[in-house]
């Protein structure tokens, strides 16, 4: 993580006022999309999970329209975009939530683009973390982190996951008797993230990590984050709205316009864009 | 200036959790006020205690110089006192305008006036308003239609259509692209300046309430930790510790 | 109505003999009302069905003995058919309806509650049909205060079932796939629970909780094709008083409502029976609403 | 100014139509009657599940005390035939409102499953009280006094005056939902505790609504009761099972939250209904049961609602979907 | 060419099982007539036709369908429905009409207060019902004044009326009543009464509350253990309280409206055994009552129309009003009130698992058995 990341949310001038119609339209100029040729040498080597010209959406509304997105192994990437561009629909879409209309997901090599839920938690080592709040309230701290492990056969190995978790977290393991209702919102945060580590996934789709958290949490999630990336080798998949926080953090940067990829690019060299930084980023 | 919302001593319990503890604090009139705190320190059931949308257990809350805490919510509304909501809400299932529309200030008359036609001042003040925050466009979708962002400026046109006094927003930027965050700090500043609308704000957002806010408060397990100018809250170390973290 | 309170005074054993049958009564519509509890709680639907499975559930455990098996092991029979058929119903239609507005699934279960009633009423017709368990009376008080030996059983019955789902829930993976869906079904999908199969359980399940409890109808008092509606109310009643969460409330909601309403018969008249039933429950509603809304909160 | 031409000429017409069905179709005249009351039934109880989200199983309650208020007062006023029934009906109107806006009080205090259930309860209660009152002739019902007039005048009668409350009713609440009263019904549908904290006065609003809700049934009730000639309390006055249901069931196949939806929803059911009787011998409840379960299942959003999904551009949606 | 004859009755909903009975009999009477070359109006052969709707058992639908089978589908005379309370119903549209309707399960007395010209019975009125048992607890008594009767009574038209007869019987005797409870229609408990009648132990029961009441009357009764010198039910037959109760049905007495042993006999169907062998051979099962007088009621239109000699119904009303026949049901003669005057109610009771006639003493096939249990 660079330096400079500023903390929680970050400072800044709030001079430039844009309406989201404008940013639409500055947008497409901006970049005329991205191939799936740019897609795949943005990510280091192979990549492990691949969007080819993925056309999805609810019922009969189309929402992405052909987008193209590849992640290599270890590596994080982070959607950001305006309000209602479609960056939670794409983290839907790959964990089998949305109607696709067209294109394919492919994981390892593998097409996955049929698999139910359940499947790609189990067969394809995905897991997601929800945007929002995804804990069950009347469940111990603990049967949460063992409901993490509801696909593995036997149950004991769910509970030997499970404290090795605490074993990592010690903010929880003091918890663990405790209703995860009366939990704080980031302590809620940190459960969801490490119930979603129980069944080992290779790839983590999370969706807006910071949403509504007080700064310190803010970081503390990004280091968890980071610790799972550096340290695991997980690939991560995020929407971050705190776009400074999110594509400081992330190795790979998209900027969803409209169910389109506008631009695409290293995490860090997007951050610098004048451009981006003017449209996304609030001056 | 003269205070506009004097909090005096409020106590709020659910259950075994002291949501707010003996909180103090006033707003004065025409000013911009802010309100910070970690996750769980009580801000938002602060705005419900204050809005009456829960009876308190201790203190007492004075607007306009009046006791309201024994007042009920919608009393409170009619005196000018309207908050906005963490999560957005809006009348879904009716159109933008509409939305604007039931909001007009006389409504809170009662039943009579509903059958009165609305007058010309008020549906010409509904489309300043919607041109105001640039939902203009978007008049006749379902409100229910809109996306996230325009949601939460629709619900502050609709506060700003009911004439308050005395405005309390919710976190009116979370999860609000960073861009359209500008426009609605711009808009809260002409709302404050031009409509003389006072407002108190709830924000985590630091970028946000430091360009926003005339003063700041900051509470902590339900207690005001600290109050001042947007410099003095971030440069106290209780505030930092507490809630900033270190930089 | 006066005459009769006092009868309670003249004839002391009376007033233990209506309350001790009502709690037997209430036995029955505890375990339809566990069934109704759980469907709420995880389906998020209030099945108007619940007294035709009640009333199925019964006429199963009559062919069965008419087929020539031993009366008892009617209860277990009807478990079984009422599970595959609660199975069934919610492949075809229920499955279509979760999520949707409250008005839906009511009136979708409400339609199927017709053709149920009907259906049966073409085959079994429309008399009413008792079935003999063959276990005696029960004699108290010197034969003052007599017990079917049937309803005793209901009553244990009901007990000892709703410790079994409780144990269920608790510890067995199905019962906690089906408490996560109930607090979160978004989040329990993303665990790679099958919700669908979770529902689909829980609605079978629930079938068959009311299947034991029509076969137990049909031993201790009668049914009839049309025998639905008051169990469906009951329950619901037992449920909204009892919350859906908490499986020994729901017990006790259910024999109080028993012994209250043959008490109450008794003293009112048993043509009032019903309406003080339904006037108790909008009473209960109001109240508890009431003191939420001192809180200024509403029933949820 | 030719579509408004157009208008007048495609009202004048129906009002014909009105005017002459019973004329044109004499052996169908009491079909016909019935389906007014079908109409009416719809159109109230859309008022407070549609238009005000307050989804009530219990609003045959004010039937039915409309069908007694009447009834009693014919019985008891000593006033000839047409006076009594003119007044009786009145009344009916009045004591429902008046039922409505006290039972109001608590029921209303209640939401969504609670506030359903709470009026079935009450709907179902009013039933076996009413059985059980030897005063409104407990279960042996009441039977209204005979109608002075010849055979085809009553039928006529009887179609017209209530051919004219279900256009009194579509007036009333036509004008009603053109003004704010109407968006704040519906802002109270979408979201109750935003409108009470924007100020409005919710429960008066509540009370407001379901008091003219049950004028309306009251009146109908006190029509229907001489129409039947016979009031049995649980099957005639206070029948949730039929009309209590069909009410909804109307609402919501036409479209509930919309003015033409209930109307069109009684027509499309009532009629549907007699072909089931006349074909289906034995079977049509189960085809009726049927019919409920794919209307909701397959139809929730009623016939006009969908028809506003394909055509937004035709059928006055004014919120076009993106 | 045919005689078009409409009746709206209960084939779901409550009453669906007595209405089951009553299309029995109307279409067995309807085939033996038809087969004997149908009926003779001026000259002309007709045979019956009859035209059947679903009621549910509800008065309102009733009323509707009454309408509709003579506004709509232009039916001239009617057969009545099942149940006094939809009788009742279907009376003012009948009357309205100016169309006859001769019914068979109507019993209700206010049926006949009305003054309605159209309607006509074959039946004893519903105040005779439990008479019977009545003026038997008094016979057997060594003073009737000291008797006890206890009586639950389903709270609709029907045995509102059949209440209305007892009560002033016993007023007649002087007897006490102890207990007065009111049935729900809805009954599937009788818990309450039955408690209180062990508390009191009174001298008589008299239940009536259709099938269902006298079901649950049997079966509880046994279940708690009460046992009582006299109990009198309606509608024990059409319960089958003998097939489903055996044993525990030993000594009910039973009103009824006929049965296979009365000696009456037609020309039709021969005498009322013959009857009861024709239709068991037809539907596999003895005929209730309702059955029979359904059969009856069939009947009675057949002869009116072969005397009126017209089918105006208008004359057939009158030569209705004129009826003064014997079948195997029974003697038929209407009053004024369009009541059938010449009948008599009978009583049966459960002996050795057969249904005995005990009263009337004319017809009776067997002593009473009393204290019920006594062998
Ligand atoms: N379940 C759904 N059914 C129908 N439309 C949906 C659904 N969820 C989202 N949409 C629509 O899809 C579009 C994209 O939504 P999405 O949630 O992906 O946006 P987003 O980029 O995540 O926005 P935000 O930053 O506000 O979370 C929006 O226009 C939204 O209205
Ligand atoms: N209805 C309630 N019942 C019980 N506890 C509650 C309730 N509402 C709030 N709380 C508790 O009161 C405390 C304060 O909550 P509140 O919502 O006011 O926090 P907040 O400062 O707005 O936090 P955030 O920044 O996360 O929105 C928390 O511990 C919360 O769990
Ligand atoms: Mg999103
Ligand atoms: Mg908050």
């Amino acid at each position: 993580m660079s330096a400079d990341i500023i903390s929680g949310y970050g400072e800044g001038g709030t001079e430039t006022v844009l309406s989201v119609d404008a940013v639409a339209r500055e947008a497409e100029a901006l970049g005329s999309g991205i191939t799936s040729e740019e897609a795949l040498s943005l990510c280091a080597g192979e990549p492990l999970l691949e969007l080819k010209g993925l056309k999805a959406g609810y019922g009969k509304m189309e929402i992405l329209h052909g987008l193209d997105l590849a992640v290599g192994k270890g590596q994080s990437l982070c959607l950001v975009g305006p309000n209602g561009a479609g960056k939670s629909t794409v983290l839907h879409s790959i964990f089998g939530f949305t109607r696709i209309m067209g294109g394919s997901i492919h994981m390892a090599g593998r097409d996955v683009t049929a698999l139910s839920p359940a499947e790609k938690l189990a067969k394809a080592g995905i897991a997601y973390i929800l945007q929002d709040n995804s804990v069950f309230p009347d469940m111990s701290v603990e049967e949460n982190l063992l409901m993490g492990g509801y696909l593995k056969s036997r149950p004991a190995e769910a509970r030997a996951a499970a404290e090795e978790i605490f074993g990592k977290y010690e903010r929880l393991a003091k918890r663990r008797r405790e209703r995860a209702g009366v939990l704080s919102g980031g302590e809620r945060r940190l459960l969801e993230i490490s119930r979603a580590l129980v069944m080992d996934p290779q790839v983590l789709l999370v969706d807006e990590p910071s949403i509504g958290l007080e700064p310190r949490f803010i970081d503390m999630v990004f280091e968890i984050l980071e610790d799972l990336q550096k340290n695991e080798g997980k690939t991560i998949i995020m929407v971050e709205q705190n776009a400074k926080k999110g594509l400081g953090f992330a190795d790979l940067g998209y900027v969803l316009v409209s169910g389109r990829a506008a631009l695409a690019g290293k995490g860090g060299e997007l951050l610098e864009n004048p451009e981006v930084g003017r449209l996304f980023l609030g001056g | 200036m003269s205070l506009l919302l004097d909090v005096k001593g409020v106590t709020k319990r659910f259950g075994g959790v002291v949501a707010n503890d003996a909180v103090s604090l006033s707003v004065r009139e025409g000013e911009i006020a802010g309100l910070i705190g970690p996750n769980g320190s009580g801000k938002t059931t602060l705005f419900s205690s204050i809005v009456g949308a829960h009876p308190i257990d201790a203190g007492a809350v004075l607007y306009e110089g009046r006791d309201i805490s024994a007042l009920r919510i919608a009393e409170i509304a009619r005196r000018g006192l309207t908050r906005t909501y963490q999560q957005t809400r809006i009348y879904g299932q009716m159109p933008v305008i509409d939305n604007m529309r039931i909001s007009a200030p006389d409504v809170k008359e009662g039943i009579l006036p509903l059958f009165r036609r609305a007058g010309r001042a008020s549906e010409a003040r509904a489309r300043d308003l919607l041109s105001f925050v640039g939902l203009y466009e978007k008049r006749d979708l379902l409100a229910g239609s809109l996306s996230f962002g325009q949601q939460k400026l629709l619900e502050f046109a609709m506060a700003l259509m009911s004439e308050p006094k005395l405005l309390l927003l919710d976190e009116p930027t979370a999860g609000i692209n960073p861009t359209l965050i500008n426009g609605l700090i711009d808009r809260l500043k002409r709302a404050n300046k031009e409509l003389g609308v006072t407002l108190f704000v709830i924000e985590h957002n630091m970028r946000v309430i430091m360009n926003l806010a005339d003063r700041i408060t900051c509470l902590a397990h339900g207690q005001v930790l600290a109050s001042g100018t947007p410099d003095e809250v971030r440069e106290d170390p209780r505030v930092l510790d507490a809630y900033l973290g270190a930089q | 109505m006066i005459d009769n309170f006092l009868l309670l005074f003249d004839y002391p054993v009376l007033s233990a003999d209506l309350a001790l049958n009502g709690l037997l009564i209430g036995a029955v519509f505890v375990l339809a009302a566990f069934g109704m509890a759980l469907v709420w709680g995880v389906l998020n639907i209030i099945n108007i069905v619940q007294g035709e499975f009640v009333m199925l559930g019964g006429f199963v455990a009559l062919m069965a003995a008419e087929a020539g098996l031993p009366v008892l092991l009617g209860i277990p029979i009807a478990a079984l058919a009422l599970f595959i058929l609660g199975w069934g119903l919610y492949r075809l239609v229920i499955f279509r309806v979760i999520d949707r507005d409250l008005f839906v699934s009511v009136l979708a279960t409400f339609g199927l509650s017709i053709v149920l009633q009907q259906l049966s009423n073409e085959l079994f017709g429309a008399d009413v049909r008792t079935l003999e368990a063959g276990l005696g009376t029960l004699l108290l008080f010197d034969g003052a205060v007599a017990l079917a030996q049937i309803k005793v059983l209901a009553f244990f019955l009901a007990l000892g079932l709703g410790l079994l789902l409780w144990l269920f829930l608790k510890y067995s993976r199905l019962g906690q796939a089906i408490r996560a869906t109930a607090q979160n079904p978004r989040a329990a999908s993303i665990l790679g629970i099958d919700t669908d199969r979770v529902y689909a359980a829980t609605y079978a399940l629930n079938a068959a909780l009311c299947g034991a409890a029509g076969a137990l109808v049909v031993m201790a008092w009668a049914i009839h094709p049309y025998i639905g509606l008051p169990y469906t109310v009951r329950s619901f009643l037992i449920v909204i008083v009892a919350g859906i969460g908490n499986i020994g409330a729901v017990v006790a909601a259910g024999l109080g409502l028993g012994a209250f309403e043959n008490v109450a018969g008794f003293i009112f008249g048993t043509e009032y029976q019903i309406a003080l039933v339904f006037l108790l429950m909008v009473l209960v509603l109001v109240w508890r609403n009431l003191r939420l809304q001192r809180k200024r909160m509403y029933l949820k | 100014m030719k579509g408004r031409a157009a208008r007048y000429a495609a009202v004048a017409g129906a009002g014909l139509l009105v005017l002459a069905a019973p004329f044109l179709a004499p052996a169908f005249v009491t079909q016909f009657t019935f389906l007014w009351l079908m109409i009416v039934f719809a159109l109230t109880w859309d008022l407070m599940g549609g238009q005000l989200g307050y989804n009530s199983f219990g609003n045959i309650l004010f039937f039915g005390i409309g069908a007694y208020a009447c009834a009693v007062f014919q019985r008891d006023s000593g006033l000839g035939y047409y006076e009594a029934l003119a007044i009786g009906a009145a009344l009916g109107g009045v004591l429902a409102a008046a039922a409505a806006a006290f039972l109001g009080l608590g029921i209303l205090g209640l939401r969504g499953h609670y506030f359903a259930i709470g009026t079935l309860g009450l709907g179902i209660a009013a039933g076996e009280i009413a059985g059980g009152w030897d005063y409104v002739g407990a279960g042996s019902g009441m039977t209204v006094p005979l109608f002075p007039g010849a055979l085809a005048a009553r039928s006529l009668f009887f179609y017209f005056t209530l051919a004219a409350l279900a256009l009194a009713t579509f007036l009333t609440l036509r004008w009603l939902y053109g003004t704010r009263f109407g968006l704040a019904l519906n802002a109270v549908r979408d979201d109750e505790d935003k409108a009470e904290a924007m100020g409005l006065y919710t429960a008066r609003l509540k009370t407001a609504a379901w008091s003219l809700s049950a004028f309306f049934l009251g009146i109908s009730g006190a029509l229907a009761g001489n129409l039947i000639g016979f009031i049995d309390p649980r099957d005639v006055a206070f029948a949730g099972a039929t009309y209590g249901v069909w009410m909804v069931l109307m609402a919501i196949l036409g479209g509930k939250g919309t003015l033409w939806g209930p109307v069109i929803g009684a027509a499309v059911f009532h009629i549907t209904q007699e072909i089931f009787w006349t074909y289906l011998l034995g079977w049509q409840r189960v085809a009726l049961g049927l019919l409920i379960v794919a209307i909701v299942v397959f139809f929730p959003q009623g016939i006009l609602g969908t028809l506003r999904e394909k055509f937004p551009g035709r059928f006055g949606s004014k919120a076009e979907v993106q | 060419e045919s005689i078009r004859l409409g009746s709206a009755i209960s084939l779901t909903g409550k009453y669906s099982t007595n209405g089951d009975f009553t299309q029995k009999g109307y279409d067995l009477a309807a085939k033996a007539i038809n087969e004997r070359g149908g009926v003779e109006v001026a000259g002309k052969k007709y045979t019956l036709e009859i035209v059947y709707y679903d009621d549910e058992s509800t008065p309102a639908r009733g009323a509707q369908l009454a309408e509709r089978l003579i506004a709509q589908d232009g039916v001239q005379y009617i057969l009545g429905p099942y149940s006094s309370g939809l009788t009742k119903a279907m009376a003012p549209v009948t009357e309205k009409y100016g169309v006859p309707m001769v019914e068979a399960n109507g019993a209700s007395v206010s049926l006949f207060t009305e003054g309605y010209r159209y309607l006509f019975a074959v039946l004893s009125t519903t105040e005779q019902y439990l008479q019977p048992v009545v003026d038997l607890a008094a016979k057997v008594a060594d003073d009737p004044s000291r008797v006890r009767v206890a009586g639950a009574f389903e709270n609709d038209p029907f045995s509102q009326d059949v209440q209305n007869g007892v009560l002033a019987d016993i007023k007649r005797h002087s007897m006490k009543m102890v207990i007065e409870d009111k049935l729900p229609p809805e009954l599937n408990d009788m818990s309450a009464t039955l408690a209180k009648v062990r508390a009191l132990r009174p001298d008589v029961l008299l239940v009536s509350g259709h099938a269902r009441g006298a079901a649950l009357a049997v079966r509880q009764l046994s279940d708690m253990r009460i046992e009582l010198p006299m109990v009198g039910l309606t509608h024990c037959d059409s319960a089958q309280i003998i097939e489903k109760f055996g044993e525990k049905a030993e000594g009910f007495l039973c009103a009824a409206q006929w049965a296979p042993a009365l000696k009456y006999s037609d020309p039709l169907f021969g005498s009322a055994a013959d009857f009861a062998r024709l239709y068991e051979e037809t539907y596999g099962a003895p005929p209730p009552y309702q059955a029979a007088e359904s059969a009856a009621a069939v009947m009675v239109f057949a002869d009116a129309f072969e005397r009126a000699g017209t089918l105006d119904p208008k004359a057939v009303r009158d030569a209705l009003a004129e009826t003064d026949m014997m079948t195997f049901y029974g003697p038929i003669r209407f009053d004024e009130s369009g009541k059938n005057v010449a009948k008599p109610m009978v009583l049966y009771q459960v002996q050795d698992g057969e249904y005995k006639v005990v009263y009337p003493p004319e017809p009776a096939e067997a002593e009473l058995r009393y204290p019920m249990h006594a062998r």
